[in-house]
């Protein structure tokens, strides 16, 4: 065991934790101000309830002795067994390897309910993310990290561009199309209730995202620093880039394009922040910048009410990271990755793809089948009464502010 | 001159600014403010804390218009931000003598 | 007695204050509201919604004065709120029938 | 029908309310505003800048209420809001020539 | 020593900094807007009062050397002779151990501040303070932690159950008491200016908990990993069952009770930490959830104005959290520890309940004490003027919001 | 190389890159709502501009092969060889380094922007930033910490206080004058839109400050606790000191004062950190703490428009830490450091006097002549109308808050 990477660790994961404060107040100052704490609850709430059913049994199914590649045993039930031994190939204790995952359990459903803000009734989305986690994040993650099919066959997801981004974005595509339109959408403004926030809750987001990126290599070395170093690069080169376009398409640099560039460069590299070098996160997030940009734009071409932008910007960012690690991974970077196609191995490309396609296919199929039955049993949105008043007096009989 | 004072629930406000324009109306002054009235309040909980409140966000407009447009501006005003439920808000008018624009120093009908 | 209303760009509030203040009106009420009318508001984006806010920020003052002080209230505000661009906003003037000062109960003229 | 307009001190809204729907008052709009006066201000200071802050924070309710409330309406008013240090504010009365509900269309005195 | 442990304990002392600010907004989003910043004041204004206190005399009368099990000597006085060179039994610097225990000094007293937020004068606020740092919280950190009598006796408090909850629940109980109700307790509502601040301000208090906790080993190891993995699981179930208690009590899910509740669990874990594991967490949380929102629902019923709720929460927190560590202490999570009376030394439970029972009657009358000679001197509170008006601008000359 | 170093200087880069959001409300709470968003944006957007300036070839100019003792040669640019390998005398990835200073480069210009808050035109402020990052920032941090001819002459700068802190601080002061007053400057009141967020943004700045100051040792060790220890307290005794004197001269001890003594005293420990003792802060601080507010008082008198102040406290305090490490430092602190005027050595107080001379001189002539080309081409104001509507909505099309 070595006390320093385990230091390391904890530290990233207090950091990932802090990611989802910092969500909460992102999400929060971008809706309306009558649904900003309902909003906040979303991600807050998942502290308390991802992480309870994270160390009862969805740890063990993530990490536990692999059944078929598909999903893993009950053998840490009750984080049984969990504890100062470390796993094979890493030296931090187990009980690090466990909390450190368990910050990733708490932020990616909560990434999603961005898109059903201002309408979702609390009660279904209780019982929706106990399924979503149960049935959609603990397989997925056991693919790729916990020894599973999708890890076996070489698709590389550094630190969650397919488990945590994509796997939410897709998520949230399909959320925004069930739960469907908030009253008024498209027809009367929408407008942030306050950015301040939405500012300060990225700069979180950025803080703590090099516990989630650089942390993920579960030790304190070169890669790790690799790994935060391209991580800063991209987030970097996406919030200009996402200005830029939309300076020049709408005459206007705004700071919520700003946070939201930083955002789609943060996404966008999660997967390949420990493959790839500087170079490349300059171009992977520049390309983050303005194609997350687009399906912004998009969206509402499209009419559909993903209201905070999940799948825009998770989702896009996350299929775009993916296969940008397919193009740019260089084992001169990490010996323990590989190369992709620009550095010879068209194969990686193809691990890529199809983890994005199985991801794409699974969770959004799962997602819809999960939200189908909640609201045949219990509905999912608010009355229209409750959405007009706001859900934050309607059903959590508070307001945000009175000032 | 009246001056036309009308109280609407927010999320009508759009509706109420677009049936007065299509009107003619060239000016209006918005105020948020907070309404008592038949429409119940909501209950908050703070901790062990618990109140019932009573006062229910609203928005007010205040419009000056010439003598003859206030049965349209009401009527239209009514047609924009009913809903048929509690709440709906109410019309007042009355009197105003003078209006003059800062701008031009215009008075009366050539001020609003 | 009659109520003046003025409805001005916020940054002229202190202009306004002084120069009513100065010619010996003792009390006023003010409050932030919204203005719609001639002058065009601005472009909001947030992401890909593009919103025309036409509703600009404004300051209205109300005071109630005894009638003989009403043209001097008039040409000051307008003097002290004036730049000349739309926007500058109305002055109107109505009826008031009674005024109360709540602490000492005097009325009317004494009131104010 | 009257236009009662009420001045207090923000911490008593609750007193006031209550003297106000004891009387049979139905409904009234109330306002955030800031009142200058005889009540004097405070300071504030921002690093080396020094400010005299003479607006102070006050509520206004407006309510209309038929003519022979009005003396009752002051009274329970005055009552209720006064503390007898400067600043407790101003009841103002003025005319209403309509008011109409919006929900029912149902006008005047049936409106209130 | 170890550069490991010294990065993790100084990273650790900064978590345990950001507590403060994270306190001063869970506070000061909780008061009428006309207080908002006098409340943050109070816990600002400790990061530069306590520390200087710290550094100078009362770093030393904690952990000098111990006269009488009571009180440590002046021997450390102006941090003299306090530098590289480790604590016996320690692998990092004195000053780190300085530094990390100086985070501790700030915020405890910080804490006793929400009892009397609204109306506390600020000069009587400033004496209250130092005396209170001197003569309760230096000796009661002696007993515990600096070699004095309850130590020696055997009773635990890894990270500040005693120290730092209870001793600042019941100091706020009283002040509360004495201090007096704030004008219109009871009759008027009091609705929060700003839940969004409570709400990132929990956030950061539980990000920075991490520190708090898993710092107090002093070390990057096991136990440290453990005490942070079961801090987090104590926080998750502390906002469940609260959130679930007052879902069912009183109709509606509210986030201030879902910050509470995960304050609640963090109260209570603190002691525990590191001698328990994941399964007595989920207890130790859980149960603290439904304790803490009982008492505060009692508050009511008793009438006292204990304004932001400090003994309820941090108060009947630290209670339970010291005697679950004479429940659930297992020498298997730390051989250093004990065994509770579940583990089969009812021992270790009568250590606590010492423990407990000192603290409470030690803090409460030196409390009372101090308060009457402060308040006969100088009086405690602003003129009732004054807190019409609101502290912030009667006091400190300033507005919190100008929006 | 070491992980306990290179986990430490990775999680103090994570530390200092919060502080720039934490700058951002820093500032963005003092100005006037309508321009609360633009101040914010003008941090923000520099995370992003400066980053990639910094990877591509601001650190090679910083830090390349010295040439002439004036600036760094191209060698390293785009990063070109910066990988695992350490640098000589270093124990961290060089990645780790380019990483760490790339947070200085981004803060450094951010500080500056608090000058002209409320009335700059964005697209000038972009130029502006890029050429003066280039030609001051880069220069500067190479005489002092690339080996350049102030480094070798001995001057001490141990986190900043002549890098960032006089440089930015005397180019900020440059700023103000040239781009002129607000309007309305004097005449109308200029109340802070939110001193929730200031204090907030105080508080994550005195947190990421301990990765700034102690991180600048790139090493987990005495000298990096000590530098932690004596950043806490300087910031501890100047909120004291400046909230002291105000209170006397003014009446009103404000929050916004003990904020702004904080930062007088993190500023003005920053050069002398790794170099002086606890009882040399306490007086570093305080003398900052009552200098800092001075400056500000004198600027009210002068009349010079530099809208937060920033070289009253970061220019004021960056002159008088440089000079106090000329008095106070001590080699029994660090012996790799030198001894300042009362530990017997005046040549180095001599050293640092030029040091202090050379920046002024240096970095107010280049920032002159930078503004004044920029507003030949382009101006640097926005319009008065858009002054008056204000920036936000005029340039960003953005509001910050819609309560
Ligand atoms: N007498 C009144 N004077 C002034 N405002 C009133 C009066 N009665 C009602 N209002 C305003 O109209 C709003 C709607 O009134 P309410 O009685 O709730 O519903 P409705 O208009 O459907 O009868 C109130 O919230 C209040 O703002
Ligand atoms: N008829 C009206 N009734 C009430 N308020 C009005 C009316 N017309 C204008 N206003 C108010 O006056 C403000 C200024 O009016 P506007 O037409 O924009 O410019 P100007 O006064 O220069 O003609 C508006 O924003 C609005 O608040
Ligand atoms: N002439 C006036 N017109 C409108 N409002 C007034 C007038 N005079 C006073 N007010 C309002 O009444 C409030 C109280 O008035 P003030 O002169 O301070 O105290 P008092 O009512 O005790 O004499 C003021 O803050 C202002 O809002």
């Amino acid at each position: 065991m070595s006390a320093a990477d385990t230091a390391f660790v904890m530290v990233c994961a207090a950091l990932v934790l802090v990611m989802t404060p910092g969500l909460a107040i992102f999400y929060g100052g971008l809706t309306r101000s009558k649904n900003v704490l309902s909003t906040m609850m979303h991600s807050f709430f998942l502290m308390g309830l991802a992480s309870v059913l994270w160390v009862i049994y969805a740890y063990s199914l993530s990490f536990g002795t692999d059944v078929e590649g598909l999903i893993g045993g009950l053998n840490y039930f009750m984080a049984n067994g969990v504890g100062a031994q470390p796993l094979e190939g890493q030296s931090i204790p187990q009980s690090a390897h466990l909390t450190f995952q368990m910050m990733f359990v708490i932020i990616t459903p909560a990434l999603i309910s961005g898109a059903f803000a201002e309408r979702m009734k609390f009660s279904s989305f209780t019982i929706f993310m106990i399924v979503w986690i149960t049935f959609v994040y603990a397989p997925v993650c056991h693919w790729i990290w916990g020894g599973g099919w999708l890890q076996r066959l070489g698709c590389l997801d550094f630190a969650g561009g397919l488990v945590v981004h994509l796997n939410c974005g897709i998520a949230a595509l399909v959320a925004a199309l069930v739960v469907g339109k908030r009253h008024g959408y498209g027809t009367r403004p929408f407008i942030p209730n306050n950015l301040t926030l939405t500012l300060l809750g990225m700069g979180l987001l950025w803080f703590g995202w090099f516990g989630f990126n650089a942390g993920s290599e579960l030790a304190a070395d070169a890669v790790a620093v690799n790994a935060f170093l391209v991580t800063h690069v991209s987030a970097a080169t996406g919030c200009l880039t996402w200005l830029i376009a939309e300076w020049m398409l709408r005459g206007k640099p705004t700071s919520l394009g700003l946070a939201s560039g930083a955002i789609a460069g943060l996404g966008s590299i999660t997967p390949a922040c420990g493959f790839v070098g500087v170079g490349s996160a300059l171009i992977i997030g520049g390309v983050a910048g303005v194609i997350c940009y687009l399906a912004v734009l998009a969206k509402d071409r499209l009419g559909y009410d993903d209201s905070l932008d999940v799948f825009g910007i998770h989702g896009v960012g996350g299929i775009w990271g993916t296969i940008a690690t397919g193009l740019f991974a260089s084992k001169l970077i990490n010996s323990a990755g590989g190369n992709g196609l620009f550095f010879g191995d068209p194969g990686q490309l193809k691990a890529q793809l199809i983890g994005v396609f199985a991801i794409l296919v699974y969770s959004s199929v799962a997602t819809v089948v999960i939200l189908y039955v909640v609201k045949a049993i219990m509905g999912l949105r608010v009355s229209p009464d409750e959405e007009d008043a706001g859900v934050d007096t309607a059903v959590h009989g508070e307001v945000g502010y009175s000032l | 001159m009246k001056k036309v004072e009308v109280i609407i629930r927010p999320f009508k406000l759009d509706d109420v600014k677009e049936a007065l324009t299509s009107l003619g109306v060239q000016g209006m002054t918005v105020t948020e403010v907070k309404g008592f009235g038949r429409q119940k309040g909501h209950k908050e909980i703070y901790r062990g804390a618990e109140y019932l409140v009573d006062l229910v966000p609203k928005i007010k407009i205040e419009m000056v218009v010439t003598d003859d447009l206030v049965d349209q501006v009401v009527e239209r005003t009514i047609a924009a931000a009913r809903t048929g439920n509690i709440g709906d808000g109410k019309i007042f008018v009355s009197a105003e003598e003078r209006a003059i624009r800062i701008r031009t120093g215009e008075t009366d009908l050539d001020a609003l």
